[in-house]
């Protein structure tokens, strides 16, 4: 079925590009694909993309309810793939695009070492980590199967405070009220929690794969142009950044 | 009219037949022949409940109302809401619309119309109810008697089927009161919108009946002309409303040739016979004996003679009390009396407090009721 | 980060937003406010609880709803889409029925209290002098309710701009059409980006400051005049 | 899915959380709303705009905002932890500072509208008999404004029940302590639970109606004893 | 008393000098000596106002209201709030709470006690007013005098310094209103409770007065004992409040002896000089001729010899208006004159209107006042 779009907005110049891509992409990819869309938009004029970011539930939700987007960037593939079985996108139109990565995070004051592992995390200093919501953020689910790996679960358990997703996770450390937080790498790489704490990344081995995988949808209003961002990701200018802001590539 | 379109007949009267409340009364209004009705009675009477149900503010609890063939409230289903009535309304408590000033008030009721002939109708209505002038008053700012006068121009501005005034002079001062009771009865008459008129004040029903219903303790008691009621109150209890100044239990002593016979108290007294009572008297029956204090001579010789078919019976002055136009006398003539004078009279008779007199009243003047309403 | 990070054309698509729900509102809350305040039938007491609910779902969960009933799934959606043509979800007017459901008892739940307040003696005089219910409403007990319109006016309004749980969810967040200022601001606490969300919070804060001190003015002003002297 | 998925502590929660709002809010909104509606100074419009500020700020920001300030990073913040050796933030009594400020003016709107309504010269004749201004607000305002009470009461416990974003922010959504049903309900959509989901939000309801039928039952059984004839 | 404490002098005196909206008025109430002031005045004349200002519900624009030595308010900084002053009020729109019943009212004012006592306050209020047994009645379902009537036994439960009823008995029916009156004064003098009593009820202000203070615009026109301001009404103004029912401009012809020869209209009128005039009269003056209708007499037979020291004017009857209590002839005797009459006389006498009589006035019923307010 192809869903009509909502009469796109003028834009601010009005002479500019007519072909537009909208994208829905997990809250964790927004600095990174800022980056991105200037490199399409700059190698490519006459494409604009709208990035739209939020909680990839929502998005899959949303989506199956007709909402006009044209690529969806998710946070766990799983989502995407979903979308493929209800018919709204095509199985080959599926791609892999990063891995997320998972950081042990202190405040930049904070007396704790995080070279020191999730051990620290025991201490009776400690009276708030926070982690996203392990329910239905890719990250928080993560998060717990680390602290399991690393034996430290039942000690940490019920100092954990939860994000609505990995982003308010990072906002609980960087308001100074929890102690420590696990959370993504590409946030604590970020322009503005850069200088705000001291982090340590946790084994890939010791979590689930945080497989983050999009779609070009089945409605997209201009399929081409919609490949075209995925492409420009894909490729190696989009790769280098990803790496940048903390993704592993999926094929590593 | 509204819903209420008469239909078959001319005859427009409105009939009242309820029970609501302490209320039981059945009322008819003739609003062909316009005039004015006075419900009259005491504080609590039912006065203001009854003028409710005509008005449609309440429903009845058993009975009817109509008007001519069309039935206005059942109590069960039937119900035409006020604003279909067609009635001019005035509020005990006023009701004036706080947020609007007085030309608005008084223009609230009127239909849709050009904008001067709404403002003279406004302007008329101000000026029959002496508040000329007023309109851009705000009803907050205006006195008690102000306000009441804006409301009564309210009531009457859209020119309504009949007018119900609940107490619409009270609260005036007395020359204010004086000059607007004729005026509104003029008022009244000229318009020809048939009123009914709640009042507990005996001038004001004087002045402005032309029938007059006596309710008390929510029982109609006496329906007529104001002077027949006043002059014959049926009982005793309507003999006090109407303010008859003395009334004294009495036993009838003897019927005899057009007059009757009477012991009051310690004293022996001879009355007409009343042709209008619905059943004739007999010897040993009790009546209530009422006199109208200025039906009431006084002589200050208690040895002179009376005049002929005159009762005078030998008293003692127990007080005198003055008011603003003459002078209430109370006597002992073997029962309590009271008798007006004006204060020329009280001059020439020179009484003081335990004065011995004679009192006269005539055989006429002396009144029969029942004990008990009927 | 200075002025030009906010989101200006969000901040358009608040004020036409919170506008129009406050329009739509004050057309559908009054005459059921003025219905809940004086009919004397027993089940009015059963809509009100009804009116009050969509307080005490959490607007996600509400806008989930809504989503579900507007969007291409449903019936209703599906008639709509086929109908005109556009979805109503992730649309303007999708986003409009939404605050509408979600602000209603904002507006019903002052203005009732406001009318019930009003003396039913003048609603009896007004009756008997020949005006109908409607009349009523319009030329008594709302000039006597200014109080509770202001209170209904900005708390929808207000209600509206702050709103964001709804409108994540049915409005899908498109700029220009379906991102509001809280939603932007939202957005820019995601990022990390609290410069431009405290720039747009005060901008919100003063606007509003604005409009409502000027409400609240304007209903001051003129209930001095019957004020209780 | 049953009964059992639902979150029954997180209900707990709410609970406690709105009644203890509702109570507190009753004990600040009463003096500040006729304060409001009584005096006659000019900047009440000013703290009237103030207060019905919390509305115009999405929850989250307002929530961050929350944080912020009970954060270790502000002197409050700072001050708490030094004298209780406890942080605010992700406690009940953190989540109920930000809840009883987020609702403050659902709280104060309904009542000053009522208030304002009262006839100003039943406080002459109370004042005349000798009663100070807080007595008769007691004896002549509030009974004459269950009303406004009744509204006032019902948002702000509805409100507190369905909020979500500043719980979600400041709370930190801790079992027992801090995660509301409205938050668990969000949680299941979230996790595409809707049935859970759907369960939870209809026990919100029923509850809902039930509480708010009896609230107005409560206030219209009152009501009439005075209402107009 | 709160934070009025009388420092320094015994005398309690309640001193008020105000100027605020129309009204500029003086009034001096003796808080020592028990008694009734009556505020007498037609509606609008700002009675309300004033008593508005001393119970401290409104501010005075300008001048002091004092109470002893202490000062309640001079327009400016010091005030003292209506709940320190501890005046009991009748509002003349009772402004009763709604909200509670008869008996909660009544006891409102009342301060912490027994319950059994304050109950028995109340009882005694209840029973005062005339309304015992409506403890439990709910303020909405009263009728209008009832109302009032709880409205007073709230005012007077608290036993306050200094009573301001507006009104008290407006609105009631005229038996209930006679009983209360005589009751109402007799309440107010035996619980010691000076009191300030606003009404345009004649008879009223007659009854209760032992001092009367006549307001018209504002302005007060005269103080005096009752019985005084009613006979020697000091202007035309005054006179025409007080109910003087004829009330004419006239000049001074003469003067002469003791007495004055007056032009009224087209008649000659002599009268006593009066020695309580501020000034002696002059021939040329104008002045206004009073008269009370109880004062004059109608003779039928216009050729009769007139009593001693009498002026007998030959007049045609214009009207005869039947009223409650008695009868108000109008004639013209060369100006307009009104005559009450009893029932008695009017038969006696067989007027209808055009009948030609002579009217008979005392020289000392003849009262002569300014004819503008000095
Ligand atoms: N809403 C009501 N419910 C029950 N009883 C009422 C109600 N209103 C009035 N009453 C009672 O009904 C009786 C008649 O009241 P109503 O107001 O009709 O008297 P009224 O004749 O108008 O008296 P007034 O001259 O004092 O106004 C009174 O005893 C009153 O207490
Ligand atoms: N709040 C107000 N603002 C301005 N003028 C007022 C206000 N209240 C009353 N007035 C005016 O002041 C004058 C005196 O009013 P007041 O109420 O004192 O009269 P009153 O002597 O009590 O009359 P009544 O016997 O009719 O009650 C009236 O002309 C009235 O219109
Ligand atoms: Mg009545
Ligand atoms: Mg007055």
């Amino acid at each position: 079925a192809s869903s009509p779009v909502p009469a796109a907005p003028g834009g601010s110049d009005s002479a500019g590009p007519d072909r537009v891509v909208r994208v829905a992409a997990a809250a964790d990819l927004k600095f990174a694909l800022d980056d991105i869309i200037d490199l399409v938009e700059k190698t490519n004029p006459g494409i604009r993309v709208d990035a739209t970011y939020g909680s990839s539930g929502t998005f899959l939700t949303q989506i199956s309810n007709g909402a006009p987007f044209d690529v969806f960037l998710s946070a766990d593939v799983s989502y995407p793939q979903q979308l493929v079985e209800a018919g709204l996108a095509e199985k080959a139109d599926l791609f892999p695009y990063a891995v997320g990565r998972l950081v042990l995070w202190v405040p930049e004051g904070s007396a704790l070492d995080p070279a020191d592992g999730l051990g620290i995390l025991a201490s009776p200093g400690v009276t708030a980590v926070a982690i996203a919501n392990p329910e239905h953020a890719p990250y928080g689910k993560a998060a717990v199967a680390a602290l399991q790996e690393a034996g430290q679960y039942d000690a940490v358990s019920p100092k954990l405070v939860l994000g609505e997703n990995v982003a308010q996770a990072a906002e609980f450390v960087s308001s100074g009220n929890a102690d420590a937080g696990i959370v993504a790498l590409s946030l604590v790489l970020s322009d503005p929690l850069k200088g705000v704490g001291r982090w340590v990344e946790l084994p890939l081995a010791s979590y689930p794969r945080l497989d983050q995988g999009g779609v070009v949808l089945s409605a997209a209003q201009d399929p081409a142009a919609a490949r075209t961002v995925r492409d420009t990701m894909l490729g190696p200018a989009g790769t280098a950044i990803l790496t940048a802001y903390g993704f592993t590539l999926p094929g590593n | 009219m509204g819903a209420a379109v008469s239909v078959g007949t001319a005859s427009k009267a409105l009939r009242l037949d309820i029970r609501h409340r302490r209320v039981r009364a059945r009322l008819d209004l003739d609003l062909e022949h316009p005039g004015i009705t006075v419900l009259f009675g005491p504080s609590g009477a039912g006065k203001t409940t009854i003028i409710r149900c005509l008005a449609g503010l309440d429903r009845i609890s058993s009975g009817t109302i109509t008007l001519g063939p069309t039935l206005w409230d059942d109590g069960g289903r039937t119900f035409v809401p006020a604003r279909r009535r067609n009635v001019g309304y005035l509020f005990q408590d006023l009701a004036l619309f706080p947020h609007l000033n007085v030309a608005e008030n008084v223009g609230y009721g009127l239909k849709r119309m050009p904008r001067a002939s709404r403002q003279a109708i406004i302007d008329d209505a101000l000026r029959t109810a002496e508040v000329p002038g007023f309109q851009e008053r705000i009803v907050a700012e205006l006195s008690g008697g102000e306000a009441q006068r804006v409301a009564l121009a309210r009531a009457i501005a859209p020119r309504p089927d009949v007018l119900l005034l609940d107490e619409p002079l009270a609260g005036l001062d007395d020359p204010t009161r004086l000059r607007l009771r004729s005026e509104l009865r003029r008022l009244i008459l000229h318009a020809g919108i048939p009123a009914l008129v709640v009042t507990h004040d005996r001038d004001e029903a004087l002045a402005l009946a032309d029938q007059l219903v006596v309710l008390i303790d929510g029982a109609v008691h006496q329906t007529g002309p104001p002077a027949e009621v006043f002059d014959r109150p049926a009982d005793a209890m309507v003999a006090r409303v109407v303010g008859m100044d003395t009334i004294s239990p009495a036993r009838v002593v003897s019927v005899d040739r057009g007059t009757v016979r009477l012991r009051v108290g310690e004293a022996s007294v001879v009355a007409d016979l009343p042709s209008w009572r619905r059943h004739p008297l007999a010897a040993g029956e009790a009546v209530a004996v009422c006199l109208r204090g200025g039906d009431v001579g006084l002589r200050a010789d208690p040895g002179s003679a009376a005049p002929p078919d005159t009762n005078s019976l030998p008293a003692v002055v127990t007080g005198i009390i003055e008011e603003a136009s003459l002078i209430r006398v109370q006597v002992d003539a073997g029962f309590p009396l009271v008798c007006f004078l004006t204060r020329r009279e009280l001059q020439a008779l020179g009484l003081t407090g335990g004065s011995r007199v004679l009192v006269l009243v005539h055989r006429r003047s002396v009144h029969l009721a029942e004990l008990a309403p009927q | 980060m200075g002025w030009q990070a906010v989101d200006w054309q969000a901040v358009g698509v608040s004020i036409r937003l919170a506008l129009a729900t406050t329009a739509i509102l004050f057309v559908i809350a009054i005459p059921l406010a003025a219905w809940l305040a004086f009919s004397r039938r027993r089940w009015t007491v059963i809509v009100e609880a009804v009116v009050a609910l969509p307080l005490v779902l959490p607007p996600t969960v509400l806008g989930y709803y809504v989503l579900v009933a507007l969007g291409s799934g449903s019936p209703f959606g599906r008639w709509w889409r086929d109908t005109t043509g556009t979805t109503l979800a992730f649309s303007f007017t999708g986003l409009l029925i939404a605050s509408v459901i979600y602000s209603l008892p904002f507006a019903v739940q002052p203005l009732l209290a406001s009318f019930a307040g009003v003396d039913g003696r003048l609603l009896e005089a007004s009756a008997v002098l020949g005006k109908s219910w409607g009349q009523s409403l319009v030329r008594v007990v709302l000039p006597l309710s200014r109080a509770g319109l202001a209170t209904a006016g900005v708390l929808t309004f207000a209600h509206t701009v702050g709103e964001f749980g709804v409108v994540l969810m049915v409005g899908g967040n498109i700029a220009g059409e379906t991102r509001t200022v809280s939603v932007s601001v939202y957005d820019a606490v995601q990022s990390f980006d609290y410069a431009t969300a405290g720039l747009t919070s005060l901008l919100l804060l003063v606007f509003s400051l604005v409009v409502l001190s000027a409400t609240y003015a304007f209903q001051r002003r003129g209930s001095l005049l019957w004020a209780p002297r």
